[in-house]
């Protein structure tokens, strides 16, 4: 049998294979370098850009959870311009596309920090993070709320042509409204789910074990939330999905792509092995193989229900 | 940096409740710098998910060696591991400590693992100098026949006088530090929190150079993450600087402590 | 040193310890008898009990997933004559209060079951169900809009004086909100958190693993997630809490108590464990005596932030 | 019903995959009934936090033993059980097989470890009868000596003919059947769900007893959580039955099958 296709499209991003990185756990793609091979990536996306250099939370920044891990790093990053100085001569290098999260402290932020990217080429898509748990700004206040979520994503579709993915927050009651939103606004595909809402506590000093108080849970706890939420926006939108929680085998990226992900991404398992990514893309087209399938898109949201 | 799954060839009680732990890496061991780390995956850690770092204390062509001891959920899990299991490390990791600096003087300073940390330093530094070190108790006093070995002058302080003077390390580097050439003086420092601060606070009031090992909490270990980030002065204000990769070894005046 | 007072009140109803066990994970009592001391418990919390008998969803109704567990169980039960009849006779052997988990297809059902109820000395308190992710009437429907959440609350008020506890649903962007609707509404306390909406996909027949396609995700996996939502209640309202998610061991609970929950409850780990309610009361009292704490109720919320 | 931290005292290989594990325990060993079975807490199973349930093999005074293949998660995280090792377990639970019925022929049918939950019954039954076991080869067909021993004639079918007849336990049963007095039988049958349902039907069509103990997923094993259940057929249509309590043992006509 001839080898089936793994490529899938995110609007106009062709990637070579579904999988890419989450944001924030690959760095901006030189700190993993030595250790995976970049232009086997469907996509690097790099940790989130705003327009300003930024400084992030206080620390502790992440504890380890049963099963997963807690982050409250609060978005710290070299801001547009520095992004474009530091890592653009880097990422271009690879024949990879390359997705930058994007945030804001205020909705004018996500136009701008589009309009200061958007002339490198090397910046192929902007994942539109509106569920930052850390962060006020980029969490809450625009993520949670269907009417500010639509306004940043017409924001920023009136800056690019290229396409945008909004990063839709997981604690919400109907992530099918916002799923939908997402379609109506002019978005061309959303990525699912940010780390969820958590917190833990050191009984003996009776502080929060982040300094930020409480953070976003992430890793292998949350992939049954994950691959709830990417069903029912699957179910609501027509727009391409990015599904990614808790996905440490093969098996998991798989799952989400019959729950009706196109794209998946690998986020925490990273820090525990950062042979995941490649892992993954064999397991998927060995799945391919050994179900008869051409391509990679034939998986994408057969569950039978 | 290689990620490398390695097999157990040693592995036992060291001292006290130190445990040694030899892993064949053929990869990493020969490019392993003093003052470097490793990132292990724990087998058998149950339901958590994140590696653990270790200093190396001693590397070869052949492998490395780490010594560490039970104090928590994963170091409380290595126990069981047996010589021909495998362990997935990802090394060497980290910039370690400088050269000497021309016409200074090496003093080590260390406390618990911290030795285990500066024995290949001590190793290679071409001249041989002081080494100043700190624990609980004599248990906590590692490698101290090792040092000497290789021309180290050991000083052991404990809090218990149960070995050296008792004390704190300042206790017996104080007055010491007071009938040297003060600024020639070049120090490696690896140990608990406290330690670090003191020896840091006296390089800058004594003006001389000291290179402090920084232990944070990490998770990705490679700079991905920036869990493991500290307070790096510029000049005008801070900067965060990540001990995994902008570190772990950083200069006293570098750092700006939290309060 | 003395020994710790253990005793804590929800409303009217005085637990001799913080622990009871979660609807749904102890049946109705005789199920653990052999294993549990029934005695020894702050309150028995019994599966959910609506007007008539019900039949719950098909099988297969629960799936283990990485650290915790999926479950559709869907409410199957005997009505509230039939609790009566067949649960009454043994529940009133015990020393200890009942609570009697409730729900309805309708919000009148509500109201119905309370007044079936309401006569049996034995029933001590009512937790209403308004977040079972598994029957769309008894989930959705009222507990993630905080009109017909108040409604119910208010419906069941007037219908008894015995304590009144809504269960509040954890996929909100604002538990606060609920907290204090609950409160308004006139309730004696609220529990925090049931499962959480949550699915996995078999990839081999591409089939959902549970019969009722998506369920409820509890154990470990949710803890993190459900301190911070007892934090952000507790932060809203006035109301005792009764945390639970995921609590394991004496520390889980404490961390609970310490976070704002007044009384916890042990779910999941009773299928793994049954000794845990037993392990979690002692460590505790432990954990009281060790902190020279007098009573229970010292260490509710006193997480420092 | 009890909770007990029971001692491996015994854990090899059986046969072919299948092992044998042998527990001191004391207090659920002495009251164990033919057909009951354990909740197992594996040791060692990573971040998985149900029970197993096993049928009991064996029960004396002192303990029990189960049989097990290593098909999954759970049965593979057995096998690094050591003699020495603790395990958790709950039981005996479940209702067991009832007695023979005064005047019917025993007949057991059984298929992999269906084998094993059958032989305290055989050993039990004062009269000795037919076992028709059932398997993918020879290997699967457990125990055929001890139930010889015990005075039943073993009757073995594998799929590959590796063993006894080739076919399924149907195709030797069928026949044996027909020249039977066929109402006079009773039927105890443990294995796979195509066999308890084969055997049903049979024991509804030609009108004779047959206890089936059905294989479903559990979680709480005590009745509590309503995982486990099957349709059980009540005068105005079916209700919802546990297997871990009202069974795992029902005779044919409660059963109602899903379509
Ligand atoms: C660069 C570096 C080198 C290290 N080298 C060694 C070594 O050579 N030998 C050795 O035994 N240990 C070393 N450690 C510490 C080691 O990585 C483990 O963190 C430590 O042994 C405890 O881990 P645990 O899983 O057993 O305990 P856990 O259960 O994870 O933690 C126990 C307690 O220690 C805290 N803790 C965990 N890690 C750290 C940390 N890095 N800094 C401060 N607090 C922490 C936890 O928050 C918790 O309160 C090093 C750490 C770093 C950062
Ligand atoms: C009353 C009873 C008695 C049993 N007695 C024995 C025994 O004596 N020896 C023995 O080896 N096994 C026995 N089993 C089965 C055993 O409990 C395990 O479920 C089985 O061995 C697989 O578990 P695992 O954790 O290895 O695999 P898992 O990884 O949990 O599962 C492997 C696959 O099997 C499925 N599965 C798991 N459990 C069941 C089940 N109960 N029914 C149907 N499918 C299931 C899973 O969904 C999965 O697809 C018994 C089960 C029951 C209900
Ligand atoms: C340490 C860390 C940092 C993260 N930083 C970002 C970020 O900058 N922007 C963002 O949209 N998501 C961020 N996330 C969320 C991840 O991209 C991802 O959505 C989440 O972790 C779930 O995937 P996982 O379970 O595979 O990790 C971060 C997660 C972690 C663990
Ligand atoms: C098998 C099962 C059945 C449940 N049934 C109910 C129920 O009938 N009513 C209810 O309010 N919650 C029900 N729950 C939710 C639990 O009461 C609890 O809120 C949830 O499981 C979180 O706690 P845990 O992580 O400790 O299990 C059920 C949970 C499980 C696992
Ligand atoms: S541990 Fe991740 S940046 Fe240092
Ligand atoms: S397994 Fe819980 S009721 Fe049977």
């Amino acid at each position: 049998m001839s080898k089936p296709n793994l490529e899938v499209k995110i609007g106009s991003m062709v990637m070579k294979n579904p999988v890419t990185v989450a944001s924030g756990t690959f760095g901006y793609g030189p700190e993993y370098a030595d250790l995976v091979d970049l232009n086997r990536l469907g996509a690097i996306t790099v940790k989130g850009i705003c327009p300003d250099e930024t400084i992030g939370n206080p620390t502790p920044r992440t504890f380890e959870t049963r099963g997963g891990m807690l982050n409250a790093i609060g978005l710290p990053g070299p801001g547009a311009q520095g992004f474009i100085d530091k890592y653009i001569p880097f990422l271009s290098q690879y024949d990879v596309p390359v997705i930058v999260n994007i945030w804001g402290k205020s909705m004018e932020d996500y136009g701008t920090v589009v309009e200061m990217l958007d002339a490198e080429d090397t910046v192929s898509a902007y994942e539109i993070n509106l569920s930052c748990p850390n962060v006020k700004e980029a969490g809450s206040a625009f993520g949670t709320d269907t009417d500010s979520f639509s306004r940043v994503i017409e924001l920023v579709r009136g800056k690019t042509k290229k396409p945008i993915i909004p990063k839709l927050a997981p604690n919400v009651s109907d992530i099918g409204a916002f799923a939908k939103a997402a379609e109506e606004a002019g978005a061309d595909a959303i990525s699912i789910m940010n780390s969820y809402p958590a917190m833990a506590i050191n009984i003996e000093t009776l502080k929060p074990e982040l300094a930020n108080r409480t953070g976003g849970l992430s890793g292998p706890p949350i992939k049954p939330i994950a691959i709830k939420l990417v069903w029912d926006a699957f179910k609501a939108t027509t727009l391409p999905i990015i599904g990614m929680g808790g996905i440490y085998e093969p098996e998991d990226a798989i799952e989400f792509m019959i729950a009706g992900a196109t794209s998946v991404a690998v986020g925490t398992a990273n820090f525990t092995d950062p042979s995941t990514v490649d892992r993954v893309i064999a397991g998927i087209e060995h799945y391919l193989v050994e179900k008869e399938h051409r391509s990679a898109f034939d998986i994408v949201g057969t569950v039978k229900t | 940096m290689k990620q490398e799954i390695a097999t157990v060839v040693e592995h036992h009680n060291f001292q006290g409740e130190y445990r040694i732990l030899r892993l064949a890496a053929p990869e990493i061991g020969p490019v392993v710098k003093p003052g470097q780390f490793l990132h292990l995956l724990i087998p058998q850690l149950g339901d958590r998910v994140l590696r653990r770092p270790f200093s190396i204390y001693k590397a070869d062509t052949e492998g490395v060696s780490i010594l560490y001891k039970p104090v928590g959920r994963g170091t409380d899990s290595m126990r069981p591991l047996h010589v021909g299991d495998t362990v997935d490390i990802i090394g060497p990791l980290g910039n370690g400590y400088p050269e000497l600096t021309e016409g200074k003087f090496p003093v080590l300073v260390a406390g618990g693992y911290g030795n285990a940390a500066l024995y290949l330093k001590a190793k290679e530094l071409p001249a041989k100098g002081v080494a100043f070190f700190g624990g609980r108790t004599a248990e906590d006093i590692l490698c101290v026949d090792e040092f000497k070995e290789l021309g180290w002058e050991v000083r052991p302080t404990t809090n218990d006088g149960s070995l050296g003077i008792k004390g704190l390390v300042t206790t017996d580097f104080d007055p010491w530090m007071a009938e040297q050439d003060i600024q020639s003086l070049e120090l490696f420092v690896c140990g608990p929190g406290p330690m670090l601060k003191a020896m840091g606070e006296r390089a800058i009031e004594h003006d001389f150079t000291a290179w402090l090992s920084m232990d944070e909490n990490m998770a990705c270990g490679v700079g991905a993450c920036l869990t493991c980030v500290i307070k790096r002065k510029i000049t005008d204000g801070w900067e965060w600087a990540r001990c995994c990769t902008d570190g772990p070894v950083f200069e006293s005046r570098e750092i700006l402590w939290n309060e």
